[in-house]
This record gives structure tokens, sequence and C-alpha cells, in this order.
């Protein structure tokens, strides 16, 4: 009896250490691996699925319509993290040396993001976080590893203000106004305090801060303080189930909704329909447009849904699924950029990092992926991994997100001092050299 | 005045929040009397309980009522297999082993409720008000109001199965001493069924509460660490002690968080519940409605 | 036949009192070193060692430090998480922090930095001991989250701590001991490793001591380890600062080593508990439990989601996680009926089995 | 204060007029009795007499509300148990309070820690004074481990003994520490006979040997008499005899209590 235990036990330390051992060997042809680490699980899968099918289905489409790009075949992997920062890790490595390597990693998750930095830096592998992340990751000399791709927090912060300026008649407007910050009080909430800060000194504004508890869930207290406080715009930086609770509960406060307007995290199909009529008139950032009229997701809708294929077509269209083919769309353009310059179809992650640094998402690009009018146009640097992002101001209408404004670019002569100081402090604490870009 | 006005509006908002933590404190504090388990799983039952009403309404596309009977049977049926695959294998472990077997508990409900009912938001209209008074200034949630409402409702009527009831009578038996009432004749088995069925409901209570607040969601199992500093406060087997514990924490914490908050940077209502609990223990040790502990050798 | 003492006397109280007193054991003891010294960082590859085996070590590490306060002194905590946070935010402030002597400027060596982050963690856990005193039991384990909230709050809201680093996210500077960078997967590995070993062997002689027993008597009934002459307040609080200090340079590793980047949440609640239930499953009071539970609570759920994949059964990643989900659940429910006192002792047992083997009787 | 070193004979412990109630429950009333160097002093009495409170009032463990306690010739004002027993005060207790988790080297080993004086640093690395200290005071429980004639159970965890073992290992834990003043509170209930001529061997033995002056509860009348040089009755947490066992016996109230006459 105790020997078969014995027995079994061993047996089964054997199998168990099976699966950790070296990844599988490389193909033949030609092939682009882009490992997806994806959270369809746990607390914040509301927001990681559609992000996740947008992904999925965007190379699906790729693959079915183009046979790959130029020929080679990309291959997605998904790897399911759940939004715990460990398991995020270990899905990195179990993926990195797969198929050749793994070309770029896309984690939608602040924490892996932070955790990814030095292993993307030592690997050579690009990170692409785009919206989302440090905010300093867009100096390319510190992060030449680190893609945001988008305007970053600050940034974002400093375009709503300039909304509710242009919405009061200018921003010598908000002289006498007050402006509410709430935000999730982790380290993704609070990114945007000290810019809001400056802009408050520089503009006159009132900024009340109110920090909501993790995960957002109970948030009475803040309101209550709002009612009182009775500010004139609530600005919100928020994830999860805190949307949608932050929402309901302006409604019951009376807040008007149109004054209301949160970051582009806080602005999905997840977080409105929840909130149901309370959600009317609410507004939110936005750096991709929401719908199924892109020439690129009818393509999706043609060549995955269409043949049967796709893992969830109640996503398609929505903010978060357009926001993850918008990134996939430029990953393809840094690959095409990346394959015409090596003139190889499979290229490694260095090259892509050349071809992201290089590519051009101008009008003329955007038209032949599919995506005008859904992006910002961009053409980010060595030095400069932003490319100049703008963002635009969407509301929803009880059914659907509709863009209200027009594009918006940041004030970037407060953005970019800070980013580089910022910067210049994580190169000087982990003791590293700027890379150079020459 | 308008500031005592707020003062009043902060006090009663924290009431009723605090009536919905008691709500989710009830079903730990049945299982720890009746069993002495410290269900970990019960944030996860109520998840469990909510996603099951909300699933079965939309698959079969029936009346909330219906689907609340059919949950029902839902929460039996699992307090049936946590009893015969759990529990009744553990008899007289530790409680400490028993917690951890709460935890297997809570992972596989994790996964199953998530395979079945899937891991979108849900949301769960039952017809609760969602809008909000205004009395003379005051500001009051119209679905906490329900809340606190039902929560009264539920200790009412526990109250009355537990001492009107030939089952209530066994349950506080073997609350008191699980040799003794086995001695006399009660099964065991039998009220641990009955207990995690009521916990189970009283979950499912909950979880229509907070569902109808936040929508059906995996973030909702999270409210069970709202009502942790409720059991201390209150006790782990006082039914009385969750609501007493509820409404003061309640109240405590949004108190702090705004006259408190303010000026610490805020954010503190959640390590204050847990503060303020523990300082209370440090000075009555014995809870709330506990007796005076008399130590012996 | 194999595992059988007889035949080895012991001849004096220091060879009957040593760790291993069974020759197979040192023998077994020292091929496991040898495999985690040499074997693994030389035939294993970056995945095994940077994904699973040093997270696994530093969890390991933590769980020890819990299993000291909970296993031996039976005071529960979930403030694991919160102490691990300390080490961590100190570890960086010392790191970061220069001083100029004699003309001389510099930052403090790094090893002498993470144990020094260890011992600020031993001073915030005799803080937050303090209510175990009066609070017992379940009650404790709800009370020091307090502490684990507590804590997360300050490193969020304190700017100091993160030298007003705008998101609160610290950055760990390079592992460089002697002028000698660790930098790649093994070294890594190697140093954590080391960390580890030693404080491993330094837990198992602490536990044996009449330091240790003092918390096992305060475990076992406090009423009467106080009238036998244990003072229970030094010994609940002995046991505080040396789990937490435990804990604390398991956070500080974490930080410094395994992530790089670290945020307050990656010390979350979550992380508490985790690494409580690593210690009942892996074994109250068992230093080689906490080992087997580590391995039980971190690794078997990354081989559950490996495994549908690897047998080609091609379901989405959702369906994957949920299954992992249920089966983990399952098997933590299955090896507490096996044995509720936690798998270190089926190990036990196993090993009296063995003795006897092939004649039981 | 120093303390003063009492000869045999001389009252080691001088309790005075003590009494103790838990709100309106009445414990002790007004009792006092003195214990003399080197004898080995009985209290009996019926159930709930008040015996284990007054053990545990001498110990530190209960506070008398009214009364003093000498010991060596110091006044004692309200301590802790740990200050008892650093003082020479060991005991045994009515129900075995013995770590349940240890093995009965290591239990009895949890005796000798008052003397062990290592630091937590030098226990970590085990070696040098840590242990040479732990051998020292191994080679002493051994010693007792010898004396009490529980070799072959060195390794055993204590919960797996039996209930006479059981007791002898908290014989032997009190032992350990070498205490002055050796409380036991009943070292012989639930034994079989066999077992407790054994137990009384050992109390005269160490009694003997050691010079340890031991207090005992005992509801063994015939153990009593047989092996204390005095005894006193308790009933109702009241006094009611005390002296040399044949006066005791020949005591009225005495008999009267235990026979439930009189009253």
């Amino acid at each position: 009896m105790s020997l078969k235990k014995f027995v079994l036990g061993a047996l089964g330390a054997a199998v168990l250490a099976a699966p950790f051992t070296a990844p599988a060997p490389a193909f033949a042809e030609d092939t682009l691996y882009l490992p997806k680490l994806v959270y369809r699980t746990g607390p914040f899968a509301p927001g990681g699925v559609p992000t996740a099918n947008g992904a999925v289905d965007y190379w699906a489409m790729i693959n079915e319509r183009d046979g790959g790009v130029n020929g080679a075949k990309v291959i997605v992997e998904e790897c399911e993290f759940g939004y715990n920062t460990d398991r995020g890790v270990e899905c990195y490595e179990r993926t990195k040396n797969k198929n050749n390597g793994a070309l770029i990693y896309q984690p939608y998750s602040t924490g892996v993001t932070y955790a990814l930095a030095d292993r993307t830096r030592t690997d050579k592998i690009p990170l692409m976080t785009m919206g989302y992340g440090r905010a300093d990751a867009g100096i390319g000399t510190a992060f030449p590893w680190v893609f945001p791709l988008m305007t970053n927090y600050w940034g974002q912060a400093t375009g709503i203000v300039k909304y509710i300026g242009d919405q009061i008649g200018g921003l010598d407007n908000l002289k006498d106004k007050t402006i509410a910050l709430v935000y999730l009080d982790i380290a993704y909430g609070k990114e945007s305090i000290p810019i809001m800060e400056t802009l408050s000194e520089k503009f006159g504004f009132t900024l009340k801060q109110y920090p909501v508890v993790f995960p957002g869930i109970e948030q009475k207290a803040t309101w209550l303080q709002i009612r009182r406080a009775k500010p004139d715009y609530i600005v919100m930086w928020g994830w999860g189930a805190m949307n949608a609770t932050a929402i309901k509960e302006a409604a019951k406060i009376r807040f008007p909704a149109e004054n209301f307007i949160g970051n582009w995290w806080s602005g999905a199909e997840q977080d409105t329909v929840p909130a149901g009529d309370a959600a009317v008139g609410y507004k939110s950032a936005t750096f991709s447009a929401a719908g199924k009229e892109f020439p690129v997701i009818k393509d999706i809708m043609t060549h995955v849904y269409g043949k049967g294929n796709g893992s969830g077509e109640e996503n398609v269209g929505q903010v978060l699924y357009n926001r993850a083919v918008l990134t996939q769309v430029f990953i393809h353009a840094g690959i095409l950029t990346a394959q015409e310059k090596y003139g190889v179809k499979a290229i490694t992650s260095e090259q892509l990092r050349w071809g992201l640094e290089n590519m051009k998402m101008d009008a003329a690009m955007a038209e032949k992926l599919g995506v005008a009018g859904m992006g910002p146009s961009i053409s980010p640097t060595c030095e400069d991994h932003i490319g100049g992002g703008e963002f635009q101001i969407q509301q929803w209408d009880g059914k659907k997100w509709n863009i209200v404004s027009d594009k918006i670019t940041p004030m970037n002569e407060l953005v970019l001092p800070a980013m580089k100081e910022s910067a210049e402090n994580y190169l000087k604490e982990k003791g590293l050299e700027p890379a150079s870009c020459s | 005045m308008l500031d005592f006005l707020f003062f009043v509006e902060v006090l009663l908002s924290g009431l009723l929040t605090g009536a919905l933590y008691s709500l989710v404190a009830l079903g730990f504090v049945l299982i720890f009397k009746a069993s002495g388990v410290f269900n970990f799983a019960q944030g996860a039952m109520m998840l469990f309980a909510a996603l099951s009403l909300v699933g079965v309404q939309e698959m079969l596309g029936v009346h909330w009522t219906i689907a609340f009977i059919i949950t029902v049977g839902i929460m039996i049926a699992l307090a049936w297999c946590v009893e015969k695959f759990v529990l009744g294998k553990l008899v007289n472990q530790e409680p400490i082993i028993l917690f951890m077997a709460t935890i297997g508990v809570t992972f596989f409900l994790d996964g199953f409720g998530q395979t079945i009912w899937g891991s979108d938001i849900k949301i769960l209209d039952i017809g609760l008000p969602n809008g909000a008074f205004d009395v003379g200034g005051v500001f009051i949630d119209q679905l906490e109001l329900v809340a606190g409402l039902t929560a009264g409702a539920l200790v009412i009527i526990l109250a009355i199965f537990f001492n009107k009831t030939k089952i209530g009578r066994a349950l506080r038996a073997v609350a008191d001493d699980h040799q003794a009432a086995m001695s006399v004749g009660i099964s065991l088995r039998y009220i641990w069924i009955v207990v995690w069925t009521v916990a189970g409901l009283v979950g499912l209570v909950a979880g229509i509460m907070w569902g109808s607040k936040l929508g059906v969601q995996f973030s909702l199992s999270l409210i069970a660490l709202k009502a942790l500093p409720v059991l201390m406060l209150g006790g782990f087997t006082s039914i009385p002690g969750a609501i007493v514990g509820g409404l003061i924490i309640g109240a405590g914490e949004k108190l702090a968080e705004i006259y408190v908050g303010d000026l610490v940077g805020g954010a503190i209502e959640n390590w204050f519940a847990y503060m303020l609990a523990m300082v209370f223990l440090l000075f009555r040790p014995q809870g709330l409605f506990g007796e005076k502990i008399i130590e012996r050798v | 036949m194999f595992y059988r003492e007889a035949g080895q006397f012991k001849s004096s109280y220091k060879e009957d009192q040593a760790i291993f007193p069974i020759l197979q054991d040192r023998i077994g003891m020292g091929i496991i070193l040898l495999i985690a010294f040499v074997g693994i960082p030389l035939f294993t590859g970056d995945y095994f060692i940077g994904a699973i085996m040093t997270p696994f070590l530093i969890l390991a590490l933590a769980a020890i430090g819990l299993n000291i306060l909970t296993g031996y002194a039976g005071q529960i905590s979930l403030g694991t998480g919160g102490f691990m946070a300390v080490g961590a935010f100190a570890a960086y402030k010392f790191a970061t922090f220069t001083f100029t002597f004699g003309g001389f400027e510099g930052t403090m060596p790094l090893v002498i930095t993470i144990l020094l982050s260890g011992v600020m963690a031993a001073l915030v856990g005799i803080m937050f001991g303090i209510p175990s005193l009066r609070i017992k039991g379940f009650y404790l384990a709800v009370a020091t989250l307090a502490a684990q909230f507590f804590i997360e709050w300050v490193f969020i809201k304190v700017g100091w701590f993160t030298n007003y680093s705008p998101s609160g996210v610290i950055t760990a500077p390079p592992l460089i001991i002697m002028g000698y960078e660790f930098d790649t997967a093994a070294e890594k590995y190697l140093f954590t490793l080391t960390f580890v070993a030693i404080l491993a062997l330094a837990a198992k002689n602490l536990v044996r001591s009449h330091i240790g027993r003092g918390w096992m008597a305060i475990r076992d009934m406090d009423i009467a380890a106080e009238i036998i002459g244990f003072k229970p307040l030094q010994t609940k609080l002995s046991a505080f600062a040396v789990s937490s200090f435990f804990c604390g340079v398991a956070g500080a590793l974490w930080a410094f080593v395994h992530l790089g980047t670290v945020e307050p949440e990656a010390f979350g609640i979550n992380r508490s508990f985790a690494i409580l239930f690593m210690v009942i499953i892996g074994g109250m009071g068992s230093i080689l439990g906490s080992f087997i539970g580590a391995a039980f609570i971190m690794l078997l759920p990354i081989f559950l989601n490996n495994v549908p994949p690897m047998i080609g059964w091609n379901i989405g990643v959702d369906m994957v996680a949920h299954l992992e989900f249920m089966v983990f659940g399952v098997l933590i429910i299955f090896f507490l009926i096996v044995e509720p006192h936690g798998l270190a002792r089926l190990w036990t047992i196993g090993k009296e089995k063995l003795r006897t083997w092939p004649f039981p009787y | 204060m120093t303390e003063q070193t009492v000869n045999p004979g001389e009252v080691l412990l001088e309790v005075e007029d003590i009494s103790l109630s838990f709100g309106a429950v009445r414990a002790i009333s007004d009792v006092s009795f003195d214990i003399k160097k080197g004898e080995i002093r009985a209290i009996i009495g019926p159930n709930g007499a008040g015996k284990t409170s007054m053990l545990n009032c001498i110990n530190g463990f209960y506070h008398p509300q009214q009364g003093t306690i000498t010991y060596k010739g110091q006044k004692r004002s309200q301590m802790k148990p740990y200050e008892a027993a650093a003082q020479g005060i060991a005991r045994t207790f009515q129900n075995v309070a013995l770590f349940r988790g240890m093995t009965t080297l290591d239990n009895i080993m949890t005796g000798r820690n008052l003397k062990m004086k290592s630091g937590l640093f030098s226990s970590m690395l085990w070696w040098g004074s840590a242990q040479k200290e732990e051998l020292e005071h191994r080679r002493y429980v051994e010693d007792i481990i010898d004396f009490l004639e529980i070799e072959a159970i060195r390794k055993t965890p204590v919960g797996r003994l039996p209930y006479g073992l059981q007791k002898r290992v908290e014989l032997g834990r009190a032992l350990a520490a070498e205490p002055e003043l050796l409380l036991l509170d009943e070292p012989m209930a639930g034994m079989n006979l066999e077992e407790k001529e054994d137990m009384c061997r050992f109390i005269l033995d160490v009694n003997d040997e050691f010079g340890t002056t031991i207090c005992l509860i005992e509801h063994d009348m015939g153990v009593v008499m047989d092996i204390s040089d005095r005894v006193m009755v308790l009933d109702y947490g009241g006094k009611i005899g005390d002296g040399l066992p044949e006066e005791v016996r020949s005591n009225q109230k005495v008999i009267d209590a235990y026979l439930g006459g009189g009253h």
C-alpha cells in the first residue's frame, strides 16, 4: 500500500517535471511568432476577453486573407495569466524562446508590464504597452525595448483637461472651476496625479483627489464627498469593476454624466452596459474608435467569423476589441517596415524593434491596413517611442460609443520634460547608460 | 447646519453599507457556529449563487423568482456535495485544516462557476430600486436601504429559525457541543447540510444585493474581505454580532474615510476597518457579545 | 532494505542531535544540493531556472518565514505580503542611499542591503505582533490583515519610500557583488539559492534550539508554556521578528532578483493567502514542508496549465484556466483528506514505511 | 530586595488570608497556610473546594483579591507565572498540559529553558556556545529520563503516549527546571495501582534526592496519608483542617466534609 503510494509519487514527480523542460524545436518555414498574454478569467476578465479576442481574430484574419504577413505565417499563442503578475512572468518565460523566439509582448496589465521591463531588455524583445504602463517609457533612449506608441497617461491627462477647456470656451475659463480626480489607488491610478497637479497650478483650477480603494467595489465614501464638493468636472482613472460602480454612483448623486470623463481604460462597453441608464451621456477618452464599419473589422467578420471561426462575435466592434485590433495593426506595420529593411520574411525581435521605431502610420498606411479613421497617425523614432499620438473623446449613448470630439493633441511642452526627468532617474537607479540612437 | 447634515448623511450611508457587509458576514457566522469551520469559500459561494441565478434566468428565460427557486436547489446540492466530499471526510480535524479545505472548495467553485456561466459581467435586475432619496438634504441610496431592511429581516427569520424550530434547536445543540449533540441522536451530517444550505442562501441574498449594485462578476467574491473585520468585531459565532459589527464597521470606515482620510491622503477605509476591529479586540478580547473568558489549567 | 538505520549507532548526544542523524538522509540531502547547485544550472533552460525555480525558492523562503510563525509558534498570520513589501521597499531605500564616509562615496553592499531589509521587516513584524498577546487563532489571522492593508497603503501613499516615483513603483539596481554582476537567469538563480539554502539551515537550527522549543510550547499550550517559564511577550514577538525577517528577505529577493521592477500590489493580499496555503498544505512545523508546500501551490497550477496543450487537447486557454482551478481545488481537498498534517508528513510516513520494507513486520 | 536562603525546616512559602473570587463565585476565602522547606505538603478536599485555585495563586496564574503570599521571606506583589517559574516554582497539571506536538525529550528540554541563554544568532548558527549549551542540558535531561525510566519513549511525540506515561513526562518537565518548590496537581489521578506506586516512589525520591519541597493535591487518601508530612484540608474555599496526617484523619470537620454529613 505505502510502497504503491511511494512509487506513484515518484512517477508523479517525473511526470511533473516533464512540462517544465525546454520548448519545442523550431519550424522550418517562415513564421512570425506572437505570443499573447491574456486574461480570460479572474476579476479583470470582462476587460481581458475582448482585448484577447481582438488580437487573436486579427491575426487569424491576416493568415486567412493574406496567408500571413508577406507570406510569413503568423503564429499566435495565447497564454492565460488571469491578471496575476507571477503567472504573467511565467507565461513570458514559457513562450519567449518558442518558434524561433517571440517577436513582441503585449500584456495589457500594468503589473506584468513593470515585471517584464527588465526581462525584455535582457532578452531584446520589444514590449508593446499601447496606452498603459510607465509614463516615462516613451523615452526610447531609456526604454529601448518598450513601445507605448500612444500618448501616455500624462499626455492623456493634459488632453482631457484641454477638452474640458474647450467645453467651457477656453482654458482660461478653468480658473475658478473644480475638477475631481477619481482614481484607483494603485500604481496605475496614481500615474496621473503629478501632471494633474501641474495643470491645476498652471490653469488655476481646483483639483480634488479621490482615491478609490482597490478593487473599487465600495465607493460610497468617495461619492458622498464628491456630492458635497460639487465639482464641475470629474476625471476618472479606473479599471475593472470600479468603472461601472463609479458611473452608477455618479448618477445617484445626480452628477451630470456629460461632465464625467474617464480615461481610455474607463470607457468600454464593459463599463457602461452594467451601469444601465446611469451611463447614458458618460464620456471617456479613447485612441481607437469603436464600431464595425472599418474595413479591417469587416474583413475579420468575413474571413474569420464568416468561416465559422473566431473567438467571440459579441465583442467585435467594441471599444476594447477595436483597440486590440489597432494594436495589432501597429505591430503589423512594424513587421512590414522591418521586412522591407532587412529583406527577410521571418524577422527577429531585434529587427522588429527597428521596424517599430521606423514605421510611419500615416493616412496611406492606415488605408492599406484598413484602419483609416480608426486611430491616430504616429511615426515613432528611436528616441521617441510615442510618435505623436492623438486621441479623442467618446460618449456613450446607451447603445454604443460615439466619437464626440476632434483629435486632441496633448500638451507636450508639459509632458516631455517630466518624462525626461523621470527616465533619467530610472537610468540612474538602474545604473544604466542611455541607449544610443545614432 | 450643513456640516451636521453631511455628518448624518455619512453616518447613515455607512450604516447601510454596513448592513450589506453584515449580509456577507452572516454566512460566515452560520457555518462557524454550527461546524467550527472558518469558511473561506463564503465569497465564492456568494458569487456562485448570484451567477447561477443570473445564468439560469438567461438560459431558461424564466422569471427571476423561478430562477431563484432553481438556484436554491443548486445551493442545496452544493451543500450536500461539500458535506459528502469534504467535511464528512475531515471530521475531527483541526480548524485550520478545515479552513484549508474550504480554500480547495473556493478554487473549485471559482473554476466551476466560470466554466458554466462564463467570466463576463452579468446584469442582475430583479427590480430593486436603483436611485436615491433626498430627505431634507440627506442623501439615501435606495438599494442600500432595501439591503439594510433585508439584512434585518434575515436576522429575524434566522432568529425564529434558530429558536422556534426543531432543526434550529438541534443546530444550537451542535454549536454548543458536537459530541453531546450526537449522543442525543442529532445527525451531524444532516445539520451540516442544513447549515451550509442556509449559508448558501444567505450568500445568495447577499449576492443579489451586491450583484444589483455591481453586476454579477468575479469581483463579487472579493466582498468577503469586507466581511472579515465585521466577523472579528462581532465574533465568529454571534448572529447579532454580525449585524451590530457590520453597522459599526460600516459607519466607522465611512466616517474615518471622510473625516480622517482627507488628512492623510485617503483610501484608508480598507485598513481602517481592520484596525478598528483589532483595537476593539485588544480591549475586549471576547468580542462584542462574548462573555468574559476565564482561563483554567 | 536500502533505507535502514540498523547498525548506525550514535555514541554522543551531539551525533544524536544532528539535523540528519541517519546516513541515508545525509546522502540524500547531499544529492539534492548537488542537483540544485550544479545540475539545474547546467542542464535546464532559462524557463525552468528563471520562471520556475527562482520564484519557487523565494516563495519557499517566505513560506519558511510564515511557518516559523504559524507552524512553530502557532500564530496564524495573513500579513506575510506586507512584511515582504517592507523587505522589498527597505532594500530599495538602502540600495539607493548614497553615503559619504571619509571622502569615500558609495552605496551599501548588496548582501548587507538585503539582510538589513530583513531586519527592517523584523522590526515592523514585532510592531504588528503585539496584538498577538491578546488576540488568538482566526481572530489574530484577521487582525494581521490590518498589517497587510496598512503596509500596502503606506507604500502607495508615502512617496519617500519610492523616491517619489510618480506611479509608486520601485526599480531595483543591478545585482553586483564585488564588481561581479549577476544578470543571467542562472546567476540570479544561484544567488537566490545560496540565500535560501543558508537561511533554511538557519531556520532549521533555530527551531531545534531552545528558542524553537519555546515557540512550539506556546503553540501547543500557551498557558502551560508561561507557567514553566516562557515569557509570552518575548516568545511570541521573537517568532514575529524572525518570521518577518525571512519574509522581508524573500520580499527583497522578489523585487531585486526576480522581478526587477515592482509595485506594492506584487505583495498584496493574494500573496499573503498563497503563502499561508503553502504552509498548511506543505506541513505546519516543518521546514521541508515549506518547500513542498511552495512547490504545490506555485508549481502545480502551472503544471496543470501546461498539461492540456501538451497532450494535444485543444481547448481554449480560458477553459484550461478553469480546469486548472477546479483540479487544483480538488487536489487540495484530496491531499488534506489523505494527510491533514501536510505533505511533509506524508514524506515522513513514507520514510518510516521504507525503513521496514520489504518486510513490514 | 534580596532573596533569603531558606534552610530545611524553615518556612519556604507562607500564604496569609488569601481570598479569590470570579465575579460572584468565591473560590477561596481567607485561607492561610505555610509550606516548609523540604517537606511534602498535601492539600486535600472535595471537588470544587478550591485546591487547584490555590496552586494557581501560588504560581501567579491567578491573582487573589486579598491576602499576601510570602515566598522565601519576600512578600510577593502580583506576579506573572513566568516570574514564579524563574523564582523556582514548577508544577504539573490536573489535566496533563504537555506540548502535544513535541517529543518527550523536547518536552523535558523545555523545562530547562530558564537556564538556557544562547541568543538568536548563535542558535541560528548552531555553533560554539549554542551547541555546547544544548548538549550540556541534554545531558541533564537524559539523567531525568533515566530517573523516571522513560528512556524508550524519548523520541515519541507525547500525544501518542498513554496517560500514565504522560503524567510521568510532565513530572520530568517540572523536574528539569530544578525547582525549589514543586506543585503537583493530582499526579496520580486516573492511574492504576501499579502506576500509582511508581509515581509515589518518584515523588519520594525527588524529595529525598534533590531535597525539593513538594506541595501536592491528591484525592487518594491512602497515598496522601502515606507520603505527606503535613496535610491541609479545603472545603468550599475555606480551610477546615491542617496538620499531621493522623490529626487531619481524626478531625471531625474533615470527616463530615468527606462523608457529606454534619451540615
